[in-house]
């Protein structure tokens, strides 16, 4: 068996790259009795991804039978094995010693009679190697592929070009019409308080105002009642003057005078000026 | 080597770059049997140059050597990958812009009225830097205040065709009812389906 | 937008940009009022793609979005302006990966079990550290041993668009192509997880 086995080898060699380099030699056959012989554990390292690895390659490449490995050499190299497990790699070498094992175990049942009964239940103790040896195939063959995949660094690169001035920009944060609209009218909803306030405000220009137009109308004398409204200060000046004029009507400080219909109307100031100054006791209703 | 090989080596070469590369490292690309002359090289990245007609790249040399470098035509549009966002419009914002919109032409002065508090000059620029609002005119008052307007811009952004298809006030008092499909994001629950879903993309591979 | 104004700044940003794009990204180099739809966004990066016909670098999608990059047919140029770049990976290494990729989530136990060796320490963090696979969660079994997936960044170095991409996993082999010395004696029982496999021929070879 070893000696076909370095023939099958030693054929396969000259179509063969090495399948493994061991200090800068490359190796075009594997060291004779491979299962696990000591001479050829740095071989095994180096090329095998371990045992199910080393398997496949002396079931395809070798067309070894694995099921006539002989027991008696597989002893040897398991106790030759041990030996060097002292300076190799211990948890690789245990790897492929649980393969030795295995190999025999399946050899020595194998080779016992089997009870007729018991047979179904108890698996075939092949079934199991093979189908590991069918799926690790799988993942190697996968591994294969992603390495030939083209890749960035090897296959390609990224292409990139120069960008002058290469500056942050500030983004502005995009709005919703409808946020726009909630914030409308959460404004106008203030505004119908702000309202109120006005109102106040109002009173008391027209207060001023009251008192700018007393000071105005020199006593006993009738100016137009359209040159006492301020156009100066808008739609709103306007209105504080008309309700200064009629306050001080009201209050009986000017005499408002028409001739008669759609004629210019005329106020006179009924008051002296320093009892102008005094305006406290006029009220508007608040 | 024709023009035709040398123009692909070049380009891929000077994009893979982070540098420019100078003549001499554009030679050091090809081993000694095959090195073009430097007749050959300039042909060739001249044509590259004139390849990049339109496009939004361009072929320059400069002091180390050449380079491809974005144009300043669509350099504005390549610097907002690196852009910040900024955050979100403040409420004042957002409320001057509505007052803006429905009640324009409108002073500052009138703003303030409404919304009660000052308007910040801050607030104007923004949105005049937007686009959104321009000074319109100036009110015939006292210190002639500046009228603010909606722009066209402002329309576009908001889907509007004009501005009497901006919601009526009415409307607007009834927002909920308003424009379903304008659902304003609001703190939505994830989905239990969503939210123990793994990103994990399930394996390709089909089970036997 | 126009194609002929959409190319030149998509090309820009592309080659701008040190990661690949995203349509979203592309998207957001547009303002609000001229940000191109999604048909015409698509159209022009065709039409780009197109355009890098027999040049030397080419528009791909991968799975973080677009990116160009040199043609593997003139990257051995590209190579040269880098002494010493491209890595080499082992098997173990790259068997791992495999398993991540394909058999994700995983453990390292389940990798271990199928590789028949263990995984070293070293390779897993080789992965992390380049970013390809992570921990995506643990098993819910004693000791809750960590749960492995591949990464975006795995599928953008392997020029993926997403797992579905990856080259499809072998079939299981047959046992007759496998392992045609390996037959099974005609009284051995068939093991009953392969009873039903019809290429199971039985063997006609007689054991002394």
């Amino acid at each position: 068996m070893a000696n076909e086995l370095h023939a099958d080898a030693a054929q396969a060699r000259q179509s063969e790259i090495p399948f493994a380099v061991v200090r800068g030699q490359p190796f075009y056959e594997l060291p004779k009795d491979l299962y696990i012989p000591p001479d050829a554990l740095e071989v095994i390292l180096d090329a095998f991804e371990g045992p199910l690895d080393l398997l496949l390659y002396l079931i395809r490449r070798q067309n070894l039978d694995i099921l006539d490995i002989p027991i008696a050499a597989i002893t040897r190299q398991y106790i030759g094995y041990i030996e060097l497990m002292q300076t190799l790699k211990l948890e690789l070498a245990a790897e492929y010693l649980v393969m030795a094992a295995i190999l025999a175990e399946i050899k020595s049942r194998l080779l016992l009679p089997r009870p007729p009964e018991a047979t179904d239940e108890e698996a075939d103790p092949r079934a199991e190697l093979i189908r590991r040896l069918q799926e690790y195939e799988r993942f190697k063959k996968a591994a294969e592929d992603i390495d030939a995949l083209p890749r960035i660094e090897r296959d390609t690169s990224v292409a990139g070009a120069y960008v002058p001035e290469r500056k942050t920009t500030l983004v502005p944060p995009a709005v919703d019409l409808r946020e726009l609209l909630l914030a409308f009218r959460d404004v106008l909803n203030r505004a119908d308080l702000f309202t109120t306030h006005q109102v106040r405000r109002e009173v008391l220009s027209v207060r001023q105002k009251m008192t700018e137009l007393l000071a105005m109308l020199p006593a006993g004398e009738f100016r137009e009642f359209t040159s006492l409204i301020a156009t100066g200060e808008g739609r709103l000046g306007v209105v504080v003057s008309f309700l200064a004029i009629l306050e001080l009507g009201k209050a009986g400080m000017i005499e408002i005078v028409q001739e008669r219909p759609l004629a210019p109307v005329y106020v006179r100031s009924r008051v002296a000026m320093e009892e102008a100054d005094d305006l406290g006791p006029i009220e508007t209703d608040s | 080597m024709t023009l035709d090989r040398l123009k692909p080596i070049l380009e891929a070469a000077l994009l893979a770059s982070q540098q420019p590369l100078s003549l001499a490292q554009l030679e050091q690309l090809f081993l000694d049997h095959e090195r073009p002359s430097h007749t050959d090289l300039a042909q060739a990245l001249e044509a590259l140059a004139a390849d990049c007609a339109g496009r939004g790249v361009e072929l320059v040399e400069v002091a180390s050597g050449f380079r491809y470098q974005v144009r300043t035509e669509v350099h504005v549009y390549v610097t907002r990958l690196w852009a910040e966002r900024s955050q979100k419009y403040s409420r004042a914002l957002l409320e001057t812009l509505a007052l803006i919109a429905y009640r324009q032409p409108i002073t500052r002065g009138e703003i303030e009225a409404v919304r009660g508090v000052v308007v910040s000059t801050q607030i104007i620029k923004t949105l005049e830097e937007r686009e959104w609002v321009r000074v319109v005119g100036h009110r015939d008052v006292p210190g002639r205040p500046a009228l603010y307007g909606t722009t066209r811009t402002f329309l576009d952004y908001f889907g509007l065709k004009n501005l009497d298809s901006l919601p009526t006030l009415a409307e607007i008092r009834d927002l909920e009812s308003l424009m379903p499909e304008l659902q304003f994001p609001r703190e939505a629950p994830i989905p239990a389906q969503l939210s123990d879903d793994s990103t994990l993309a399930p394996s390709t591979e089909t089970r036997q």
